[in-house]
C-alpha cells in the first residue's frame, strides 16, 4: 500500500520535474532560437558571478530569480483573491493534463508492475479535454481580477478563442478514438505498436507489400486529425499565430498586462507547461507515444526477419528515451512555428476554428465510420 | 354490378384540370390553358363512351372510392355508379360539354379572363358529374349544390357590372330556397326510412325499401324533393332566375343553363322515381306545374326582343314540357327530351352566341336582321335547332314532345294535353319569330357594327354542325311504335319497367300526332305573317301591343310581384333585426359575457404582475402544498 | 467513520459553502467562480459514485463551456450596478426556502439505508456502459437532444444578433 | 460507504440553496446561474440512485440533462444580451411589461 503511494508519487514527481524543467529549457530554447531565426545572439547576459560560458543553466536559474525578486503588482482596484487565482489555475491545469500521458510500457520489477503514467484512467482522452477547458479560466479570471480594459479585452477574446477550438480539437481525436476504439492513452499507445499489415483486410491485401511494413500510428491512419488536432491545440496555447488574447502590440500584453513578479512566472511557466503537454499529446495519439517501430516487449522484430532481443529495463529506457526526444521535437516544432509566423486577424482566427477546423473535423470523423464499416 | 376503377377517373379528371389551371393557368397561358381544359372534358367524354359500350353487358357499374362518413348503421360512401339514367346524363354532359368547351375556345378569344373561366367550367364539370354519377342521395346533391356554386360565379362571371353579379345573387338565392326544401325532404326520407330501422341513402337501398313508407310521408317527401326540382329546374314558382341568368357568357347559357344544370332536377325526379311513382297526389302536381310552366314561359317568350331571353323563357317551356311527362308517369319520355332538348337548345343558344359575337355584343334582336347571308353556317344550323324545337316532322324536338303530348293524352290528362297542344303552337310561333328577327328581313344594325359582320372561326362552327346534327338524329332513337320502334324505351326498360304501358291504338297515336303538327304549322305560319313580310313592323313597346301583349312583355310582373310580396317585407324584418334586435339583444348577450368575465379577470389580474420572481414563488408555494399532502398521506 | 465517509463530509461541506457562496455573494464574478467550485465539487462527486465518464463531461460541459460562457457574457456585459435588495422579499424567500427544505428532508432522509446492494463492476460507469445504454435504450432521446442542441444554436445566434 | 441518504439530504439542501437564489437575487445572471446549482442538484440524485441502485439509467438521465442545460444556458444567455441592449438593465423586477 505504502509502495504503492510511494510509486505514484515518485511518477508524479518525476513528471512533474521534467515538466517544469523542460518549461524552463524552453525558454532558453526560445531565446537562442528567436535569436537564430532573426540573425541576432540573444539571451547572452545572464551569469553567474561573471561567468556567462553555461547559457542554458544561466537562463534557467536567472530567469525564475529575476521574476520572483520583482514587485508582485495588484491593482488597486482590481480583485485581490481572483487576480492570485487566475495564475495558479493556469499552472494547474496546465501540469495536471501530463498525468495521464504515459511515457513508458510497463516496468516489471520482480513481482510489482509499473505502469509508466501517473494516472491510468480509463477515460483519458476525455480528461485531457476536461483539463484544457478548465484552462480558460486562468485567462478569463485573471483578465477580469485586473480590472483593465486591455487585459479584459484579452480575456474575452481568449475565452471566446479557447471555446472555438476546443470544439474542433475534441472532433479532430474523435477519429484516434474511431480507429483504436478506447480512451485510455496507455491503450492507445500500446495499439500503436502493431504493423498496419495486420489491420488490412483480405481485400486490400495488395496493399501490404507497399505499406504494410509501417507501424500503426496515427499519423498514418489519421493524417488529416493530426492537422487538425495539431493547430486546434497550438491555437489552445495562445501562441503565435494565435497569441490575439495576448496581442503584445494591440493589447499590450492582453490578458496578463496587470500581472508581475511571481504570478507572471506561473502565467510564463504554464505557457511552456502547456507547450509540453501538447507535444506529448501529439507524440502520445500520433506518433505512437513511446513506440519504437519493431520494438517488441523482448526487443526489436523486423518486419523482414531478424530479431534483436533486449533486456527488459533496455527496453524501458528506449522507450522512455523515445517518447523523450518526440516531445522535444515537438516543442521545437512549435517554437519554430511561433517566429516563423504571422499572427492571425482575429476574425480569421475565428473562421480558420468554425469554417474550416470544424467542417474538416467533422468531415473527418464521418470517412473514418465509413472506412473502419468497409474494413470491418 | 360490376365494379369499375376506371369510373372515379371521369370526374376526377374535370377536377384537375381546374386545379391546374387554376394554379398554373396563368403560366400555362391563354391556349394551352384551353387545351387543357378541353382535353380535361374530351378524355372523360371518350371514357364515357367506352362505358357506354360496355354497360349493357354489365348493367351497373360501381366504383366506390371511399366512405365518406360512417355514424353507426348510416354509412355513406364517395362512391360512382353508372346504370342506363347516369349512361344517358353522363354522355349529355361530357359530349355535349365537350362541344361546348370548344366552342368557349372561339367564343372567350378575346376574355382577358379565359383562364378563370375555363377552371370554373371545368368546376361545373366535375360537380356535375358527381351529380349524376353519385349513388346515394347526399353525393347527388354535393353535385347540386356544386353546380349551383359553379352557375353562381359563371352568371357573374363579367362582374364588372353589378348587373351580371345581382344576376348572380339571385341565381343562387333563388336555388337556396330550393336547395331548402330538398334538404328537408332528404333528411326526412333519413329518419324516416331510419325509423323503420334502414339508415341509408343509397339509392339501390331506398328503391328496396321504399315500400316501407307511408303513402302520406311519401307524399311530403316527394313534394319536398320536388321543391328543390323547381329551383334547379326553373318551374314554377322559382324559374325567376333563369332569365336573368342569361347575364353570364353564352357558352355558360348553352351549358348550364340549357343542356345540363336545369335538366338536374328532371334527372333527380326520374332517378328517385320509385318513390315518385308511390305518390300520385305529387304527380299530379308535377303534372299541372309542369304544363303551366310551359304555357306561361312560351307566352312570354313570344314578346321578349332580347335574343337570349327569348332562348331563356324557351328552356322554361320546354323544362315544363319535362315536368309535364314527369307528372303523368313518363319518365322515360322526360329523359328523352332532357337529350334532345340538351342538342337543339345547345345548339340554338351557341348559334345565338356566334350571332351577338358577330354584332359585338349585341343582344336586341330588334337590331338585327338579314344576318342570313353574313353566317351562313350559324343561320342554317339555327335553322335546323329551331325546327327541331318546333317539331318539325323527323327532328329530335318532333320525336320528343310529340311523345310526352302522346303520354299526357294517352293517360287521361286531356286539358294538360291541351295546354302542352297550345304552347307546341306557340314555341313554334316564337322560335320562328326570332328566326325572322335575326336572319330575315333587312339589317338594322348600325354601320359601324354591319361593317364587322363576319362568319364565326371553326372552332364555334364545327360544335354547332355536330349540334345541328343531333338535332335531327337523336329523335330517332325514340320513335313511336307505328314507324320503327323505340330504341330509347328498351334502353331505358330495365330501369323504369312497365312503368309506362301505352294505352291507345295507333290510330289514335297517328291522330293525335297529326293535330299537334297542325298546330305547329299554323304557329309557324302566323310568324311568317306577321314578322315575314317585307317592312313589317319589328319594334313594338308595351303601350302600343294592348293589354296582354304588355303583361307578355313585362313577365307578367312576376318579378315586382315576388319584390313587392316577398323581398321587400323580408328586406324590412331584416333592418328591424339590424337595427335592433342585433345590437341590443345579440351584441347586448355576449359583450355581457365579456364585461362579466372583465369584471372577474380584474380581482385576479393583480396576480400576473409579470415578475418572474412572484411566478416562481408560487411555482413554490404549490411545490410546498405537494409536498405537505405527500407527507400527509405517508 | 471509515475514511471515504470523511472525505464525503469535507466536500459537501466545501459544496454547501460554494453553493452559499453562488447565491449570497454580491460581485457577480465571484459567484461564477464559486458556481464553478460548486460544479468541480460535484464532478468528484459523481466520480467517487462510480460515474467517471459523466463526472468529466460534467467538467467539460459544465465548467469547461457552460460557466465559461456565463463568464464571457458576464464580462461581455460589464453589469457593475448594484443590486437594491428588498427586505421583505428576501425573508418572504428564505422562509418559502425553509419550507422546502423543512418538508424535503424528512422525506429524503428517511427510509432505510441502502448499503451498497450492488457490487459495482468495473464495466459500470465506464465509457461503453454508458454508451450501450444511450445508443440502445435511449437512442430516440438521444437524437432528440441533438435537435435540441441545434435549435439552441440557431436560437442564440438569432437573439443575440444584433439587428441591422 | 457513504449512505445514499447522506448524498440525498446534500442534495436538497444543494437545492434549497438555489430555490433561494432564484427567488430572492435581483440579477438575471446569477438566477440563472443558481437554476443551474438546482439542475446539478439533482443530477447529483441521479447519480446516487444510479451508484446505489446499479443501473445505468439514472447516468443517461444526467447526459440529457446536461444537454438540455447547455441549451438552456445558450438561450437564457442570448436573452439577457438582447434584453440588457434594450434595457440596461438585468434585475427580473424591471422586466414586467408582459402583464394584464
Amino acid at each position: 500500500m505504502i509502495v504503492d503511494v510511494a510509486i505514484v508519487a515518485a511518477k508524479a514527481f518525476l513528471v512533474l520535474f521534467m515538466v517544469l524543467n523542460l518549461a524552463g529549457v524552453l525558454g532558453w530554447i526560445e531565446r537562442k532560437g528567436s535569436a537564430l531565426i532573426q540573425d541576432r545572439i540573444g539571451a547572452n547576459r545572464a551569469s553567474i558571478f561573471g561567468f556567462a560560458g553555461l547559457g542554458l543553466v544561466n537562463t534557467m536559474i536567472a530567469d525564475p530569480l529575476k521574476f520572483l525578486t520583482k514587485e508582485d503588482f495588484i491593482p488597486p482596484t482590481g480583485d485581490k483573491f481572483l487576480h492570485t487565482l487566475a495564475p495558479c489555475m493556469a499552472l494547474f491545469t496546465a501540469l495536471v493534463t501530463f498525468a495521464v500521458i504515459p511515457f513508458g510500457d510497463v516496468l516489471v520489477l520482480g513481482e510489482r508492475v509499473i505502469n509508466l503514467q501517473v494516472a491510468n484512467i480509463n477515460i483519458g482522452v476525455l480528461y485531457v479535454l476536461a483539463m484544457g477547458s478548465l484552462g480558460v479560466y486562468g485567462i478569463v479570471i485573471g483578465a477580469w481580477a485586473s480590472n483593465n480594459k486591455f487585459s479584459l479585452l484579452g480575456g474575452v477574446r481568449g475565452s471566446a478563442q479557447m471555446i472555438s477550438y476546443e470544439i474542433a480539437m475534441g472532433l479532430s481525436i474523435m477519429g484516434i478514438l474511431m480507429v483504436y476504439g478506447t480512451l485510455e492513452l496507455q491503450e492507445i499507445a500500446r495499439d500503436q505498436g502493431t504493423l498496419i499489415r495486420d489491420l488490412l483486410p483480405q481485400w486490400l491485401g495488395f496493399l501490404k507489400p507497399i505499406i504494410g511494413w509501417l507501424p500503426a500510428w496515427g499519423i498514418f491512419l489519421q493524417p488529416l486529425a493530426f492537422l487538425l488536432f495539431f493547430t486546434a491545440a497550438v491555437a489552445e496555447t495562445k501562441r503565435i499565430p494565435f497569441d490575439l488574447p495576448e496581442g503584445e502590440s494591440e493589447l499590450v500584453a492582453g490578458y496578463h498586462v496587470e500581472y508581475s513578479g511571481g504570478k507572471f512566472l506561473m502565467f510564463f511557466a504554464g505557457e511552456f507547461a502547456e507547450i509540453v503537454t501538447v507535444a506529448g499529446l501529439v507524440a502520445t495519439l500520433f506518433f505512437g507515444g513511446w513506440q519504437i517501430p519493431y520494438l517488441m516487449r523482448d526487443g526489436f522484430h523486423f518486419p523482414w526477419g531478424g530479431a534483436w532481443l533486449l533486456s527488459q529495463l533496455a527496453v524501458a529506457a528506449l522507450q522512455v528515451g523515445a517518447f523523450t526526444i518526440k516531445v522535444l521535437f515537438f516543442c521545437w516544432l512549435q517554437i519554430l512555428l511561433r517566429w516563423s509566423v504571422p499572427r492571425f486577424r482575429y476574425d480569421q482566427v475565428m473562421r480558420l476554428g468554425w469554417k474550416m477546423l470544424l467542417p474538416a473535423a467533422l468531415i473527418n470523423v464521418a470517412i473514418t465510420a465509413i472506412v473502419i464499416v468497409a474494413v470491418q | 354490378m360490376a365494379a369499375f376503377d376506371l369510373l372515379r377517373w371521369i370526374p376526377l379528371i374535370p377536377l384537375l384540370g381546374s386545379a391546374i389551371n387554376l394554379f398554373f393557368g396563368r403560366a400555362l397561358g391563354k391556349k394551352t390553358a384551353g387545351a387543357l381544359a378541353c382535353a380535361a372534358v374530351g378524355a372523360p367524354f371518350a371514357l364515357a363512351c367506352y362505358v357506354f359500350w360496355q354497360l349493357p353487358a354489365a348493367g351497373i357499374f360501381r366504383d366506390t372510392v371511399y366512405t365518406w362518413m360512417d355514424s353507426g348503421a348510416f354509412q355513406v360512401n364517395v362512391s360512382f355508379q353508372i346504370d342506363a339514367l347516369s349512361a344517358v346524363m353522363l354522355l349529355i354532359v361530357t359530349g355535349i360539354g365537350f362541344l361546348i368547351h370548344v366552342y368557349s375556345l372561339g367564343y372567350m378569344e378575346h376574355d382577358e379572363d379565359l383562364v378563370r373561366f375555363f377552371v370554373y367550367l371545368n368546376l361545373f364539370i366535375f360537380f356535375m358529374l358527381v351529380l349524376v354519377m353519385g349513388d346515394n342521395l347526399l353525393l347527388l346533391f354535393v353535385g347540386w349544390e356544386g353546380v349551383g356554386l359553379c352557375s353562381y360565379l359563371l352568371v357573374g362571371f363579367w362582374y364588372h357590372d353589378p348587373n351580371n353579379s345581382i344576376a348572380g345573387n339571385k341565381a343562387f338565392i333563388v336555388n337556396r330556397i330550393g336547395d331548402f326544401g330538398f334538404v328537408l325532404g332528404m333528411l326526412l326520407l333519413l329518419t324516416e326510412l331510419g325509423r323503420q330501422g334502414v339508415w341509408t341513402l343509397d339509392f339501390l337501398e331506398l328503391q328496396k325499401h321504399a315500400s316501407m313508407l307511408s303513402p302520406a310521408i311519401i307524399s311530403v317527401i316527394t313534394l319536398l324533393l320536388f321543391v328543390g326540382a323547381t329551383g334547379k329546374s326553373a318551374q314554377i314558382p322559382l324559374f325567376v332566375w333563369l332569365p336573368d341568368a342569361m347575364a353570364g357568357p353564352t357558352p355558360v347559357s348553352a351549358l348550364i343553363h340549357a343542356a345540363t344544370m336545369v335538366t338536374a332536377g328532371v334527372y333527380m325526379t326520374a332517378r328517385l322515381h320509385f318513390l315518385f311513382a308511390l305518390a300520385p297526389e305529387t304527380l299530379a302536381l308535377i303534372a299541372v306545374i309542369g304544363a303551366a310552366t310551359a304555357f306561361f314561359a312560351a307566352t312570354v317568350a313570344v314578346t321578349q326582343n332580347d335574343i337570349k331571353k327569348v332562348l331563356a323563357y324557351s328552356t322554361v317551356s320546354q323544362l315544363g314540357y319535362m315536368f309535364l311527362a314527369l307528372g303523368v308517369g313518363a319518365f322515360s319520355a322526360a329523359i328523352f327530351h332532357v337529350f334532345t332538348h340538351a342538342f337543339f337548345k345547345a345548339c340554338l343558344f351557341l348559334g345565338s352566341g356566334s350571332v351577338i359575337h358577330a354584332m359585338g355584343g349585341e343582344q336586341d334582336m330588334r337590331k338585327m336582321g338579314g344576318l342570313k347571308s353574313y353566317m351562313p353556317a350559324t343561320y342554317w344550323t339555327y335553322v335546323i335547332a329551331t325546327l327541331a324545337i318546333s317539331g318539325a316532322p323527323f327532328t329530335a324536338g318532333f320525336f320528343s314532345k310529340d311523345l310526352i303530348l302522346w303520354q299526357a293524352f294517352s293517360h287521361g290528362a286531356t286539358v294538360l294535353w291541351g295546354i302542352g297542344l297550345f304552347t307546341a303552337g306557340l314555341t313554334a310561333f316564337y322560335m320562328f319569330r326570332q328566326l325572322i328577327m335575326v336572319f330575315h328581313g333587312d339589317c338594322r344594325a348600325d354601320a359601324h357594327t354591319k361593317a364587322h359582320l363576319h362568319e364565326s372561326p371553326t372552332v364555334m362552327t364545327l360544335p354547332l354542325i355536330v349540334l345541328a346534327i343531333g338535332s335531327i338524329f337523336t329523335g330517332w332513337l325514340g320513335s313511336p311504335e307505328y314507324l320503327w320502334g323505340s330504341r330509347w324505351d328498351r334502353w331505358l326498360e330495365p330501369l323504369f319497367g312497365a312503368a309506362e304501358a301505352h294505352h291507345g291504338s295507333v290510330q289514335t297515336e297517328v291522330t293525335v300526332t297529326l293535330i299537334t303538327l297542325g298546330v305547329v304549322a299554323v304557329g309557324i305560319i302566323i310568324a311568317f305573317i306577321k314578322y315575314g313580310r317585307a317592312g313589317a313592323k319589328i319594334s313594338a313597346s308595351a303601350t302600343e301591343g294592348g293589354f296582354f301583349y304588355g303583361l307578355s312583355l313585362n313577365k307578367y310582373y312576376v318579378d315586382e310581384i315576388y319584390d313587392a310580396v316577398i323581398v321587400r317585407p323580408f328586406t324590412a324584418c331584416s333592418v328591424f333585426f339590424a337595427r335592433f334586435f342585433d345590437p341590443w339583444v345579440i351584441d347586448g348577450a355576449v359583450n355581457g359575457v365579456a364585461a362579466t368575465a372583465r369584471g372577474f379577470s380584474s380581482i385576479w389580474r393583480g396576480l400576473q404582475t409579470g415578475n418572474v420572481q412572484h411566478y416562481v414563488a408560487g411555482f413554490l408555494l404549490g411545490t410546498l402544498a405537494l409536498l405537505a399532502y405527500y407527507l400527509g398521506q405517508t | 467513520m471509515n475514511p471515504s465517509t470523511v472525505i464525503f463530509f469535507v466536500l459537501a461541506v466545501l459544496l454547501v459553502l460554494s453553493s452559499l457562496m453562488v447565491v449570497f455573494v454580491r460581485n457577480v464574478v465571484h459567484a461564477a467562480v464559486a458556481l464553478v467550485a460548486a460544479l468541480l465539487l460535484i464532478a468528484i462527486f459523481f466520480i467517487t459514485l462510480q460515474a467517471p465518464m459523466v463526472g468529466v463531461l460534467q467538467v467539460m460541459v459544465y465548467a469547461g463551456a457552460i460557466m465559461v460562457l456565463f463568464l464571457f457574457v458576464i464580462m461581455f456585459l460589464n453589469p457593475m450596478t448594484p443590486e437594491r435588495p428588498r427586505r421583505a422579499w428576501w425573508a418572504l424567500g428564505t422562509i418559502l426556502a425553509l419550507l422546502l427544505g423543512a418538508l424535503l428532508l424528512p422525506i429524503v432522509s428517511k427510509g432505510e439505508l441502502l448499503a451498497d446492494p450492488v457490487a459495482a463492476t468495473e464495466f459500470f460507469g465506464s465509457p461503453e456502459s454508458l454508451a450501450k445504454s444511450l445508443f440502445t435504450e435511449f437512442v430516440l432521446p438521444f437524437e432528440i437532444a441533438s435537435i435540441v442542441l441545434l435549435v439552441a444554436i440557431v436560437g442564440g445566434v438569432v437573439l443575440a444578433k444584433r439587428e441591422r | 460507504m457513504v449512505p445514499l441518504n447522506y448524498y440525498l439530504i446534500l442534495s436538497a439542501i444543494v437545492f434549497i440553496i438555489g430555490v433561494v437564489g432564484v427567488l430572492i437575487r435581483r440579477n438575471l445572471i446569477i438566477v440563472l446561474m443558481s437554476i443551474e446549482l438546482m439542475l446539478n442538484a439533482v443530477n447529483l440524485t441521479f447519480i446516487a440512485f444510479s451508484r446505489f441502485l446499479g443501473s445505468m439509467e439514472g447516468q443517461v438521465v444526467v447526459f440529457f440533462v446536461m444537454a438540455v442545460a447547455a441549451a438552456e444556458a445558450v438561450i437564457g444567455l442570448a436573452i439577457i444580451i438582447s434584453v440588457f441592449r434594450h434595457r440596461e438593465t438585468l434585475d427580473p423586477q424591471e422586466m414586467q411589461l408582459l402583464k394584464w
